[in-house]
This record gives structure tokens, C-alpha cells and sequence, in this order.
């Protein structure tokens, strides 16, 4: 095996080669800027207007509720300070979940130090709120409610419709972090009274750098970039077309061959699971064992430290990633893990594998092999192996 | 990221393993923080003769732990007091910032193990009396500035 | 002529062939993120390592001073609200002037609504602030000037280093919005005493949707995209690994070529003012006769308006910009007009023409010709030129 | 942006000019907001047998005071007096939002230059007693709505 053997799409994928294709001309042939009047601009407005179609088409929005950003992380920035800011004098109450993404998570953070009060709640072992608990934590001072609709790490689906519902129900906005989710699974904001989503490009063969928000008509938000009248007056900036263009066409792409692709990576998810789970004993399952994304698979191998998994792996060409915090240099591991109730140690040893649409059966048989030699030979060396053997 | 010296040492650490009836033990580390190093020394007439580890940590952890033995190997009690996580980062061409802690680590391990040969013994080493092994800390030590 | 005349550099350039070259294996191929740990990520990491170099090293300033973001917009909103955000218990008193960009201005607008004060200072018939009165203007409770490097619409070059001494001396951190700078006039952050300063790839034969902000080192500033650890912490979301390895090759391109650019633009902006004078009568050249952009030419057509003017271009393929009213539908036209002393009717009667490295005198010679048509057309459809005409 | 047919009428425009001793004359907008129309009309046994205009605008500004000329032209006073701005936004084949001002404004000319033949003539015209021309809040009429 000379390629590299990719199992990280839930940090990035590469851009396909159809998407590719149609951002090319953005760059050096149609690259007047849209909001100029000239005929040359006629060509980045009709992508972008296409792009915005597409978008809004996969998630059953109106075109004129997507605004494009520059990924996920702004868009979650936008969504929860752009809130927080219109929404000040009603109430500075925010709702979110102790597992979200470190962009959802450092921006209430911020708003907490700008006197705004954050509940974070707890999720079960599983990685699952609890309805019961976010409704009780309303109150009349809550302005938004901000529960990611799938873990990045632990492939978790939250129960979003609810949420919405109970959103609605008591007048909160409720905003969903759906990067992850976004070309993977079905989402239809309407149904599931979604206020506000985030995506981004990179997630889904698009990218990196472009993502959208989506805004429910009506909503009011303030800016988080202000300036020139793009994107309906909401974010400023000379438009990334090419980017834009990028992004419409891979969500066009994931859409249209969603069952395919789902069923295709589940079945290599749980085959995955099942090989791991044979080969290799001292292993556990993280997140939900049913209610996960299908490409993601989070195990934790005890007694071993996830990034010398991960560098063992990558001498074989694999690409995989770790909850560990020694990826990071930080101290504690990920709050993820920590957050459904892994102790430290069996925390610092988990593996994300995550699936994407060209992973094969044969690589799987490859990397379980791998790793179960890696697992035996990075156990000899660990003292916490040899004290649990003693134990035995 | 890791040098060729770094790479090498994780994927073929030397000395590898326990002495039955070591002259003197270190751990170091907490498995909370991701690291725990285990050091084991043979030592006869002052000069550690033979070194061996187990560690549970990353990829620098490990190959700190493998320089840090063939460090030591064949040198005398002094001359072993002498390593600081410096040489040992050295040694391997260097580690990333945020690593820097796993030489510490080493270190660290070294004189804990010298520090327990000491107390069986009852040789006294000097400069070994008033260390403290703050693993807590460890991280903190290198950090990047911002 | 079939081939497009394309004048509008300011507004955005096309992606020159080599900057695409050296993105392109960025997307397909050296697709990893660069916060990952295996061999694929270190393309990504490698080749943001070098962009962040080469935009530096442009600046005069250091590799670790840079801080990629989504562009000029982004840049100018995260240095002024993130600095208003750290500095707040300081004092909220910003200084800027009356023509800045947009980008700039509502970004100080929103902090007003928040409480800030801000000074918009005045600028002199030619868009050149005064120095005395921003000295007069800082108070115990300044934070931050910020004032543009040089002028997008009538190309007016600021005396940077002058406020830059100024604010030095008040112990007050400098802004300036070098987007339209960047890539035409030599800058040097050090010896300007620049604090911060604001660049977007778009307008330097780079993509669109990519800038950085440099920030001094020791200067604290909040995030405005809080997340991750990108950008040392500073801006979170996956890099715009492509978008970025581009502005660092086109900002390589643009200063290696400088001298030799900016003496052949000089030239045929000269020759442009020169005919047009020559050609059609009232008219008049906005913004400074010297010290201005070497691309930027401005010019008021009187008793006709801007947008009749550009769709007209705009049919001999002539792409150009103007600061009427009429092209963003909007009562007012340009502010920066308006805060030069135009009159009203006046300033709806601009055009921008921007030159390019690739322009040619040519070029210039059809589009001179023409424009004395379609000017001389126009008036006589004006009901202000008949009036003009039966008072002479 | 425009349609075809509004890039026809700006680029050619129908009946620009003056009428010499036109019976009446109707003068819109304001060259602060950048734009203004004159409307000259030759009526005759109240129909419009000619029009003329001149304008100071933009493109779509030019474009429909050129329908509106051809919309008025052999038309009756009462015809005239039915023709909206939506007429001759849909004339032009639409107009983009922000410009619909645009087709308000040609109706207010063809209006204003009746309302001045009819206080030359005194001939008077239903439903023009009490109209109101006010400039400065015609751009915001078809304001986007976000
Ligand atoms: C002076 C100035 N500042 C800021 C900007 C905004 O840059 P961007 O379009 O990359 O957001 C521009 C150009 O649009 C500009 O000319
Ligand atoms: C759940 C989630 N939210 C937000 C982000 C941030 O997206 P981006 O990297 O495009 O800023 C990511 C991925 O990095 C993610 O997985």
C-alpha cells in the first residue's frame, strides 16, 4: 500500500475533483467582483446566486436565508454573538451543551466574561442532552438555545427536532452547530425549527475557508463583520466566489448521493467497530452505539496514549486522530470524553476514525491489523499495562 | 512536527522493559496528564550499568524516555545528575514546544530513580535532597507564549 | 477589441496564473488540516509557514506578527472591535476619519451603539487628514486611531508614518486599513510604527475571501472568531489553506515587481488624467494630484450621473466604477466624495478608473475615446447641462 | 441586473429632447439624489400628439423615462393619467428593486407635466388635484426588505 490510507474526514476531506472543476473558472476568467455592475460581475453573481440555491435546496431553506462565511467557526461566532448582541436587553441567557465544538464553546465563553450567563449542560454516557434538563434551564432572561446537531468527536446525533420544539415552545432561538452533519445526514430546518445552522465546505469534499449560516427568515441578528452591503447587508466582504461556488456544488453532490453514501459508510463503520472489537481486547466504544454518524468510530484503547497511536498509525500511512490532549500539548484530554464520563487516563487513549465515501472494506482489514499490532506493542511498553496485569 | 531522532527512538526505543530487583525505581508522571515514566537502574560501584523503562505518553514521552536511558547508560551517579531535559531535548534534535515537558519528564525520572537507589542504599547524592516532582506543573513549564 | 478592458483594480483583480498554480495542489491533493499530526498535514502546515513568511517579509514585520483571516473586511473588524473588546476598561474613545472604508466605519458605527466614542476626523478637499487635528483629539480615553494606509475611491495616500509617530507618542495603538495599499506602495510596519494593519488578497492578483491582519507582537487584542487553536489562538477555523499559500505568492509576486509596476501604472494613470482633461470638458480629478495610488484615477463628469456612465462603458466592454448613488440604490453618494466637499450632484457624476499591471496605453486611448462619446451623449440628454449651457 | 429591453430604451432612447412651446412641462426629482426628469407634452384636443424628455440619471432612470414617452405618446389626458409606475416597470421588463424609484419617477413627470398643462389650459383633470411630488422619499418607496 503506497497511498495514504484516509480515515480523518471528520477533520477535513479533500475537495472532490467535480467541485474542483466548477470553482476553477472563479480564479482568473470570471473573477470580476459580484458586487460591481459590469457585465463581467454577471458571472461571479449567477454562481454565488446558484450556490445560495443549492445551500438553501439541501436543507430545505429559502435562498434568502443562507449567508455564506468563511466556515464553521464563523459561523458559530456569527450565530451566538450576533444574538447576544441584538438580543441584549431582552435577556443574556444562553443554553448550550458541555460537548459542542471549541468554537461554540470559547465564543459563550467570551460572552460569559461580557456578563452574559452560559448553562452548559450535561450529556449521559452516550453523549446525549436531556430534554428534561434544557427545558428546565429556560428562563425568562434565555435568548438562544445552541446544541450542536452531531459530536465531531464521538459521531453523537442529538435529538434536534425536539430541541427545536422545545425552543419554540417557550419563544428561544434555537441554533445548531451542523458542521458535521451537514452532507451526511438529512436536514430539513423547517421540520426540526431550526433558527439558525452553521456549516462548512470542508467537512463535505468542499473547501476549507467557506461556510454559511443559515438565518431564518424574520430573525434578527447583528453582524459579526461589518462593512460593504454583501450578503443582504449581514457579512461584509468581498465574496470567496470560488469558494462559494465550491461549497454549492458539494453540498449538491452529497445531497444527491446521500442513501448511497450512508448506507456504503455505515456498514464499513459497524464492520470497522466489529473487527476492532474482535482483534483487540481492553477496548470501548465512545458515543452512541445506533445514534452516530455513520463514518465515525471513537474507541478507546486503555493503557495507551492516543498520539503515539496516531504516529504509529502514520508510519503505516494512515490518518486517524486522537481525543488525546498531547495532540494539543494541553493538559487535559478532550472535554468530549470527559464530558460523558471517561476518566482521564481512558480518555488520553482514544482513536477517531471517520469514514468518508471512498474508504474501502480492504483498508479497513489493513488498518485493523495495524493497529492491533501497534495496540500490543505500545501496551508492552506501558506501565499502566503491566500494573492491570499484575491486578489480574 | 517530531525530528528523524525523535521518530526513531518512539518507533525502536532502546531499553525498553524492567530490571528484576532494580537498584532504584522512578515514575514519574500522572496518567490524568497523559504521561506516566517509569525508570528502572542496575547500579554497581557508582556507575549505572544497566537502565531500563516503561512509559504510557505520547510520541516524544517515549522517545524522551529511550534518549534518557542511553543517556545514562554506563555513566556514573554524577555524571547522570548532570542530564537535564536540555541535553535530552538536544539529543533528539530538538522537540516542539508544547513537548518540551516529556524531557522534563525524563528528567525528572532519572533522579527520582537515583533519589530511590539513594534511600535503599543510603549513598548520598548530592544535590538530590530538596527536589520535588511536581507533575501538576509539568505542562505549564514550556509553554508557547501566546 | 473583443477581450475586456478592465480598469476596476481596486474593486478586485484576477488571480494571476502562477498564484493558481501554486494553490492548486492544495485542494485535491495536500488536502490535510493543518492541525493534524500526520506526514499528509505537514504539506498544509509547511506551506502556511511559508505564506505567512513571505506576507511578513513584505511588511517588514515578523513571521509570528502575521494572523491569516477571510479578508480586508474581517481584518478591519477584528482590529478595531478587538481591540475596543480588550481595551475596554481602559477607555472607549476610537479616532478615525470620515473616509474610511465601510468596513471601517460601520465596524465603529456598531461600537457606537455600544457605547464607544468615536472621532471621525475631517479630510482636506484632496481626502487628507489633518495631523494637528488628530493630535487634538486624543484624550485619556483613546484606544485605538484608525486611519486607512490609502484611500479605496480617489486613491489619497495618508501620512502613515506621521500618525504613526503620533500615536506612538500618545502611548495610543494605530490601525491602518492597508488594503488597497498593500501590493502598491512600499510599507514598512516598523519604521511607520504601524500597530496593526489590514490586508486582503482580492486586491493583488490573489483570491478572493483571504487577508491577514498583522498585529505588533506584546500587542493584546480578543478574537473576533473564537474556536480553536489556529492562528496561535488568536483566529479560530480550519486555515483557507490554498486561499492563503495565494496571497502569499501573489504578495511575493506584487513587491518583487513593485518598483517596475508602480513606474509603468504611474505612467499610463498620468497619461489617463491627462487625456481625459484634454479631451472632455468639466471635468474634474478627485483626490490628490501626486500623492495618490498609482493605479487610482477619479474623476467627476459633470451633469451626468456615475451609473449612466459605467453601463455605458460597460457596453465597449469597459469594466470601471463609480461613486454614484445609483449603483447601490442608495440617496447619498460616495462618502468620501461628500467628505472631500463635492457637492451632490457633482459626486453622482464619479468614475473610478483603477489601472493594472497588465493595462495598456492602448487601451487607454479607446477607453478616452470613448468615454468623450458617451459623456458628450449623455449631457446632451441632461436636463442640468441644458441649464448649465443657457447660463453661460 | 437590467433587462434587455432596459439596456434597449437607455441605450437608444426614444423622444429625447425638448419641446419648443410645449403645452406641458413636468420637472421630478432632485440632482442631490441624483437624478431628475423634464417631461415636455404637445396635447391636442386632449391627446398627447408629441413627448419629449430629458434626464439626468441612471441607467434605468434614462431607460424609463423613454417608456414612459413611448407609453404616453397618442395616448388621451385620461389614458395618460392610468398609466403607473408598475406599467412601465413591466414596460421595461422589470426593474431591480432598488431602482423601482426609477418608474415612479417617470410616473410623476408624466403627471407633473399634465398638471402644468392643465393649469396653463384650464383644463381640468381628474385625480390630479391633489397629488404630492416628493423627491426626497422616493428612493425609499421599494426598499429592499433586508
Ligand atoms: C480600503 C478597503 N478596506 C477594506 C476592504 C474590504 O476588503 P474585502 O473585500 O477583502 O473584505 C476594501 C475592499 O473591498 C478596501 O478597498
Ligand atoms: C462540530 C464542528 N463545529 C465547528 C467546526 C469548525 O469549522 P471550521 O473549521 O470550518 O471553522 C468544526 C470543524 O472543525 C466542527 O467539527
Amino acid at each position: 500500500m503506497d497511498k495514504i490510507i484516509y480515515m480523518d474526514h471528520a477533520a477535513t476531506t479533500p475537495v472532490s475533483k467535480e467541485v474542483l472543476d466548477e470553482m476553477l473558472p472563479y480564479f482568473c476568467e470570471y473573477y470580476g467582483n459580484p458586487s460591481s455592475i459590469y457585465y463581467l460581475s454577471n458571472y461571479s453573481k449567477i454562481a454565488i446566486d446558484k450556490a445560495r440555491e443549492r445551500v438553501a435546496k439541501a436543507i430545505n431553506a429559502d435562498k434568502n436565508e443562507i449567508y455564506f462565511t468563511a466556515g464553521g467557526s464563523e459561523s458559530d461566532n456569527w450565530a451566538i454573538k450576533g444574538i447576544a448582541s441584538k438580543f441584549e436587553d431582552k435577556g443574556r441567557h444562553i443554553i448550550t451543551s458541555k460537548i459542542e465544538h471549541h468554537a461554540v464553546l470559547h465564543a459563550c465563553e467570551y460572552l460569559e466574561k461580557k456578563g452574559y450567563k452560559i448553562t452548559y449542560l450535561d450529556v449521559d454516557e452516550y453523549g446525549m442532552i436531556s430534554l428534561e434538563e434544557l427545558e428546565k434551564s429556560i428562563t425568562e432572561e434565555t435568548i438562544l438555545i445552541s446544541i450542536m446537531f452531531a459530536n465531531n468527536e464521538i459521531g453523537t446525533i442529538e435529538p434536534v427536532k425536539e430541541i427545536g420544539a422545545i425552543a419554540r415552545k417557550h419563544n428561544v432561538l434555537f441554533h445548531t452547530d451542523a458542521v458535521q452533519a451537514v452532507g451526511s445526514l438529512p436536514i430539513d430546518v423547517k421540520e426540526m425549527n431550526i433558527d439558525l445552522l452553521s456549516m462548512s465546505a470542508h467537512k463535505l469534499y468542499g473547501p476549507k475557508g467557506v461556510g454559511a449560516l443559515y438565518v431564518k427568515k424574520g430573525i434578527k441578528i447583528d453582524p459579526l463583520i461589518h462593512g460593504g452591503a454583501q450578503e443582504r447587508n449581514k457579512r461584509a466582504g468581498t465574496e470567496n466566489v470560488a469558494g462559494i461556488v465550491g461549497l454549492g456544488k458539494a453540498i449538491e453532490l452529497a445531497y444527491s448521493n446521500l442513501e448511497e453514501n450512508t448506507e456504503k459508510i455505515t456498514k464499513l463503520r459497524d464492520y470497522l467497530i466489529d473487527s476492532i472489537q474482535k482483534k483487540i481486547p481492553d477496548v470501548r466504544l465512545n458515543g452512541h452505539p445506533t445514534n452516530r454518524l455513520p463514518g465515525n468510530v471513537n474507541m478507546c484503547f486503555k493503557y495507551i496514549e492516543g498520539e503515539s497511536l496516531l504516529l504509529s498509525l502514520d508510519m503505516h500511512k494512515i490518518a486517524a486522530s486522537s481525543g488525546s490532549a498531547c495532540t494539543s500539548g494541553s493538559l487535559d484530554p478532550s472535554h468530549v470524553l470527559l464530558a460523558i464520563g471517561l476518566p482521564h487516563e481512558i480518555a488520553h487513549g482514544s482513536l477517531r476514525l471517520s469514514l468518508g465515501k471512498d474508504n474501502t472494506k480492504e483498508e479497513i482489514d489493513f488498518v485493523v491489523e495495524k493497529l492491533a499490532t501497534i495496540v500490543d506493542r505500545l501496551r508492552q511498553m506501558s506501565p499502566l499495562y503491566e500494573k492491570a496485569q499484575e491486578g489480574k | 512536527m517530531y525530528s528523524e531522532k525523535v521518530m526513531d527512538h518512539f518507533m525502536n526505543p532502546r531499553n525498553v522493559g524492567e530490571i528484576e530487583n532494580a537498584d532504584g525505581i522512578g515514575e514519574v508522571g500522572n496518567p490524568k496528564c497523559g504521561d506516566i515514566m517509569k525508570m528502572y537502574l542496575k547500579i554497581e560501584d557508582g556507575i549505572i550499568t544497566d537502565v531500563k523503562f516503561k512509559t504510557f505518553g505520547c510520541g516524544s514521552a517515549i522517545a524522551s524516555s529511550s534518549m534518557a536511558t542511553e543517556l545514562v547508560k554506563g555513566k556514573s551517579i554524577q555524571e547522570a545528575m548532570q542530564i537535564t531535559n536540555k541535553a535530552v531535548a538536544e539529543a533528539l534534535d530538538g522537540l516542539p514546544p508544547v513537548k518540551m515537558h516529556c524531557s522534563v519528564l525524563a528528567e525528572q525520572a532519572i533522579r527520582k530513580a537515583l533519589l530511590d537507589y539513594s534511600k535503599k542504599s543510603g549513598v548520598k547524592i548530592e544535590g538530590l535532597e530538596d527536589v520535588e516532582f511536581d507533575d501538576e506543573d509539568l505542562h505549564e513549564i514550556h509553554e508557547i507564549e501566546d
